[in-house]
């Protein structure tokens, strides 16, 4: 019947015009994480186009690093991605660090591996949270935040800080864990265990969960390492790729020892070292789904993580080691170097001129390429997946615009 | 003794509630017939419709037809308005909103109205039992009745004596001509909206379709097809 | 009551059924009123429980119950905005026709034997088309506040609730065609005694249609994974994006009113109305029709079984309102068309089957004559409940037909 | 994998191509002519023994001493600096791309340098180009849709030049 339609000469007049109209999603819309907006053309229910616009929360951090020291310019890292403030730190002290030769003591070596992982569940806890809250069920969203206010209390303890903690700096860590801190990290973890089936029962293995993301924002693994995508986004389209082992060696020097399986896809499964609720038969590799199901893998690899790094911690005898001076001094040259941070990978770009503050500061956004992908992947889809697709980046406006 | 102090407090004439309502309605249903020639604003004559139907849908209810007024409210008012409204509204984009009618419609619409009207009201008024309101009388309103007869039994008006298998035979028969009748319409309508994929594409179609690289097939076919109409385009 | 007021007060037979009219109408006003209110607690509290937390503790006494009422007062006290562009009388009516709708199908609600507004002969087919006119507040909303939005979730709400109103209207008929009439107050008689001559223990078509009911009537009441309209995820909050105030309060208690009256109505189609799992009334004595008081305990006792349904129906779709994420519009589409409607018809077409097979129920079925239970059901809406109003007499073919009931036309 | 073998692959399959590099720095760079920008890109990604398929960022650094008593003792002369980070996803390895290009195009002050777009080679590059054209001012010939990313539509100036003047007023918005 096509066939006729084509040759038919006669047919002139078309489609009955739907004609498109462009509609903002944002910059205040609830379901942009933060402000970002998105410009849909759309013709009522398709949508034909996607253009985020971005530069809403941009306060030019990189100037700024141009006129503080190193040490000084921690607090604008905590401000980046603030909802893993902690992994941030540790991005911008190891770059530093590795501009300067600088080797911390073993005993802050490990403190700032549990406390990295700690941050990492924090920051999942909200991702998964929030997309919940994307695809319209409300409750997740409350498990998630009152679990992550226990690591801020834990935090609080450590630090003195809930959201910007600037506790990692250059050299070491800015004060010991106090007595009893370990203990009450332990019990934590403990109770949290169950919870995590609780999230799965929730969202993971529910049917209409499954509905709403499988085989929506299918990305190929070409397209990821292409656009630079990087972390759970990247591992949710099957590549093998994660800095704690891949990395440079001053950041995996950080990880040896470790035993952590990375959270991908590996030969049609993901690993079994825990019991992870089956993969649904109709979700395809590279689609939101999988995505979210990374990010609830690495919240379990990040708390054995945080219990190995318990024991070694409380193993080493030697002292913390105090941060280097506020004005120290940094050899001239550059060094550019990318962490694993729950966003993905967090890269800090330092030249230096040999005097004390940096002559260029670069800071690398991973949500800032994983953000540059929804022009390819919400081309047309429904208006309703659109913030499913953007939920399932998990980005942060603060680190996007800096 | 109570009951005549208050007689004398109310001097006024006792309140018939069904003539009042019964005005009531068919004051409503006029009305917006008329708002529905009259207004403007396309969206607002397909409200006035609605108000005007919802009108006499009470109007059927108060004649006691209690089946046939929720017939009128579900079918009439609740499925075909509702279609009619979204239609309406799809298509309430700038040019269509406001309808202006030019002066010389108006008598022309005018004249023919008055004249339908006079037809009507005199073949209304030659009806017998219409004349003598007074006896005019409703049955008890029972929708078992109807239904039978739509099935082609006649229970409310079966003859004494005569066998139930004898007795008329109901509606059966033009009820299934007027359903395949709908069948037609809808079949034919659905054939006229289906899409036409047009052979040559219009230069404005290239120009939409040249916007961004397309990727599915499908986005190809939708994209030669609309337009970018909307300003603020790339 | 009328009669109550002309013999001992006195009044005019026409002012006296004017003010019954007044009190009958404030009295369904204030269900749904009070409903909307008991609701709104309810949904914080649930909603709290469910994520624990608690949900409004300090106003009023220890349990908060006053937070209805702070919001109401906070409604009123808002301001009534209107969008710039805005179709002005359009957007002003538009909350209104919500609400009416919603409400004037509690006319034909009853809420015992002879607690109802107006007893409807077409009852079930008079909520099921009323229900449908709500779809109009929400369409005219959207388009009248320009904004694409609204508009998308006018749009969606409207072919959401056009779409389930046939399979909802399809499980209405099953209970229909069990109890012989569409007379609500017919259907829940039918039901009376033990639970088991609750329709939903019928026969197992009707088990399943309950539960396509359950679905499409949470749907066609834009509830819990239905609620495509105002997903404030994607459209922000739907077609009353533009409303604040007392305006919005009136969508809100439309949706609650929506939301009581389909879960009455399944608990009068189904779950046996205001007769409770064990028959308390018939047990202690006192049923129906042997005296003014044992009548009226019974049909307190019912008004109860009905309201405690209702609301465990409506604490249900509270439930999964904060449990489930949310569907998306061809999702909720395909839903409708690929299982709610050929489901229905199935278990329509199952349940005729079995209403042959074995009529009046596979136990008593097997035992009555099949004659005597056709005979019952062709005698017409009198049915076998010896209700007020006398079967119609059969009267000779010699013209129109006088009975009690004949409506006076007066000139 | 970056020992000298891999210099003489790019030097043999791109002659003139390169004009320094120092691979034995903390990060090994290689310093690539503005001109031979996008040859070089896409035999590394496509003919090199390692393939380079992500882009990780693209940097623009600014080389100018803005207040004279320094300027007396700088080394170098004043330019902008182009800093190009690759990453080789299947043999983990990654190498630094650097170019320098003139402050202002023909010293021009006003005319932005200009140097090819790489988003031809991967796309993630359409967005760092972007940027870098917003907050240091560099033209990249042949990107798709070089806009300001971060910055208003209208803002003038590169905020991350040395020489950058807050504005005073931005649509009655105070500046300094």
């Amino acid at each position: 019947m096509a066939q006729l339609i084509d040759d038919d000469p006669r047919i002139i007049e078309f489609d009955v015009r739907t004609d498109e109209m462009l509609v903002n999603m944002g910059p205040q819309h609830p379901s942009t994480h933060g402000v970002l907006r998105l410009v849909l053309r759309t013709d009522g229910e398709i949508v034909s186009e996607v253009e985020p616009h971005i530069g809403y929360l941009h306060r030019c951090a990189e100037k700024i690093g141009e006129n503080l020291t190193a040490r000084q310019w921690i607090p604008y890292t905590d401000r980046m991605d603030y909802l893993a403030a902690m992994n941030m730190n540790l991005g911008w002290s190891l770059a530093v660090e590795k501009l300067m030769q600088y080797q911390v003591s073993e005993r802050a070596r490990h403190l700032r591996v549990l406390i990295a992982e700690m941050g990492r569940i924090a920051s999942h806890l909200v991702g998964m949270g929030a997309y919940g809250l994307d695809l319209g069920t409300f409750s997740p969203f409350l498990y998630a935040f009152r679990e992550r206010e226990k690591i801020l209390d834990l935090f609080e303890e450590a630090c003195g800080a809930r959201l910007t903690y600037s506790y990692i700096t250059v050299g070491g860590l800015t004060a010991d864990l106090p007595p009893g801190w370990l203990r009450k990290c332990e019990e934590f973890l403990d109770q949290f265990e169950p919870v995590i089936q609780e999230y799965h029962a929730l969202l993971t293995t529910n049917a209409i969960f499954v509905k709403r993301t499988a085989a929506i924002g299918v990305m190929s693994p070409e397209l990821a390492i292409e656009y630079g995508c990087s972390g759970p986004v990247l591992r949710g389209s099957g590549v093998d790729q994660d800095m704690r082992r891949d990395g440079e060696s001053i950041y995996t020097a950080m990880y040896d020892g470790y035993a952590f399986e990375v959270a991908v896809m590996k030969n049609g499964h993901y690993p079994r070292d825990h019991a992870y609720p089956p993969v649904p038969s109709d979700t395809v590799i590279g689609d939101c789904w999988h995505r979210f199901f990374v990010r609830m893998l690495e919240v379990v690899q990040s708390m054995d993580l945080v219990r190995q790094a318990i024991d070694r911690y409380s193993a080493c005898k030697g002292p913390l080691g105090e941060p280097v001076k506020l004005t120290e001094k940094i050899p001239a040259g550059d060094a550019y170097l990318e962490t694993e941070c729950p966003k993905g990978q967090m890269g800090f770009y330092l030249v230096s001129d040999g005097s004390a503050i940096p002559w260029r500061v670069r800071a690398r956004s991973s949500s800032f390429s994983n953000l540059a992908v929804t022009h390819e992947l919400c081309r047309g889809c429904l208006i309703a997946d659109v913030p499913a697709i953007v939920g399932s980046l998990d980005i942060v406006m603060g680190e996007i615009d800096r | 003794m109570m009951t005549t102090v208050l007689a004398s407090v109310m001097p006024v004439a006792a309140i018939n509630w069904h003539s009042v309502l019964f005005l009531l309605f068919a004051a409503v249903a006029c009305a917006c017939a008329v708002a529905v020639v009259l207004a403007e604003n396309v969206v607002r004559m397909a409200f006035y419709l609605v108000l005007s139907l919802a009108a006499t849908a009470g109007l059927f209810f108060l004649a006691g037809a209690e089946f046939v007024g929720a017939m009128q409210l579900m079918i009439y008012v609740g499925g075909t308005l509702v279609l009619l409204v979204f239609g309406v509204m799809l298509t309430a984009q700038a040019p269509f909103v406001a309808i202006k009618t030019s002066s010389s419609d108006r008598v022309l619409a005018g004249m023919v109205g008055a004249a339908l009207l006079a037809v009507l009201l005199q073949a209304a008024f030659r009806v017998e039992p219409w004349r003598r309101p007074a006896t005019a009388a409703v049955a008890a309103p029972a929708a078992t009745p109807i239904g039978m007869a739509l099935l082609g039994v006649r229970a409310d008006e079966p003859a004494a004596g005569v066998p139930a298998a004898a007795v008329r035979s109901g509606y059966l028969l033009p009820f299934e001509i007027v359903s395949i009748h709908l069948l037609v319409v809808l079949v034919g309508a659905a054939y006229l909206a289906r899409a036409k994929r047009r052979r040559t594409p219009r230069a404005i179609d290239v120009a939409a379709s040249s916007v961004g690289p397309v990727v599915t097939a499908r986005q190809a076919a939708r994209s030669s097809a609309s337009a970018l109409v909307s300003g603020g385009g790339r | 009551m009328a009669d109550f007021l002309i013999n001992t007060v006195g009044l005019p037979e026409w002012l006296a059924w004017t003010i019954t009219a007044f009190v009958a109408a404030a009295l369904i006003l204030n269900v749904i009123a009070g409903g909307a209110l008991v609701f709104i607690w309810a949904e914080r509290k649930i909603a709290a429980r469910i994520q624990d937390r608690l949900g409004p503790t300090r106003t009023g006494g220890r349990f908060g119950w006053l937070q209805s009422l702070a919001d109401g007062i906070k409604l009123l006290a808002k301001e009534d905005l209107m969008p710039e562009g805005a179709d002005g009388m359009l957007f002003r009516l538009a909350p209104y026709i919500s609400f009416c709708a919603s409400f004037c199908a509690f006319i034909a609600l009853p809420f015992a034997f002879d607690f109802v507004g107006q007893r409807l002969n077409v009852g079930v087919f008079f909520v099921v088309a009323v229900l449908g006119l709500e779809v109009f507040g929400v369409i005219l909303a959207g388009y009248a506040s320009a904004s694409k939005w609204s508009l998308f979730g006018a749009m969606r709400e409207a072919a959401q609730v056009v779409s389930y109103e046939v399979p909802l209207g399809m499980c209405v008929v099953v209970p229909v065609m069990l109890a012989g009439s569409m007379d609500l107050v017919t259907i829940a008689e039918k039901q009376a005694g033990w639970i088991t001559n609750w329709y939903l223990f019928h026969d197992p078509f009707t088990f399943v249609i309950f539960w396509v009911y359950v679905t499409c009537a949470v749907a066609s009441v834009n509830r819990a994974p239905f609620d495509l309209a105002e997903a404030e995820s994607e459209l922000v909050a739907g077609f009353h994006t533009e409303y604040s105030g007392l305006r919005w309060s009136f969508f809100f208690m439309a949706e609650y009113g929506s939301m009581f009256l389909v879960s009455a109505l399944a608990a009068l189609l189904f779950l046996g109305g205001w007769n409770g799992p064990i028959p308390v009334a018939t047990l202690a004595g006192l049923s129906e029709g042997t005296g003014d008081t044992a009548n009226y305990f019974v049909r307190l006792i019912g008004c109860g079984n009905l309201l405690l349904k209702a609301t465990l129906g409506v604490l249900l779709m509270m439930w999964v309102r904060w449990t489930l994420p949310r569907l998306r519009i061809d999702q909720v589409m395909t839903t409708c068309l690929k299982y709610c409607t050929p489901i229905a018809a199935a278990m329509f077409a199952g349940a005729m089957l079995w209403q042959l097979a074995f009529p009046g129920g596979v136990v008593r079925g097997l035992s009555r004559p099949a004659g005597e239970i056709r005979e019952g059901w062709l005698e017409g809406p009198g049915g076998l409940s010896p209700g007020r109003r006398e079967p119609v007499p059969q009267v000779g073919a010699a013209g129109g037909m006088e009975s009690q009931e004949v409506v006076q036309v007066v000139p | 994998m970056r020992g000298p073998g891999f210099l003489e692959q790019l030097e043999h399959a791109l002659p003139g191509a390169v004009s320094g590099s120092r691979l034995d720095a903390l990060d090994p760079w290689i310093e690539v002519n503005p001109e031979r920008v996008v040859d070089v890109c896409r035999w590394l990604r496509e003919k090199s023994e390692v393939r380079f398929d992500a882009l990780e960022c693209i940097t623009a650094i600014d080389w100018f001493e803005p207040d004279p008593k320094k300027a007396a003792k700088v080394t170098w002369q004043p330019h902008t600096e182009l800093v190009y980070h690759l990453w080789s996803t299947a043999s983990r390895v990654s190498i630094v791309l650097k170019v320098k290009l003139p402050r202002w195009k023909g010293d021009v002050p006003g005319q932005l340098p200009e140097v090819a777009s790489v988003s031809g080679v991967w796309r993630g590059a359409n967005w760092h180009e972007r940027e870098v054209y917003d907050l240091s001012g560099v033209m990249f010939t042949g990107h798709p849709d070089l806009r300001r990313i971060l910055c208003p539509e209208d803002w003038e100036g590169y905020p991350l030049r040395k020489d950058y003047e807050q504005p005073v007023e931005y649509h009655g918005i105070r500046g300094r």
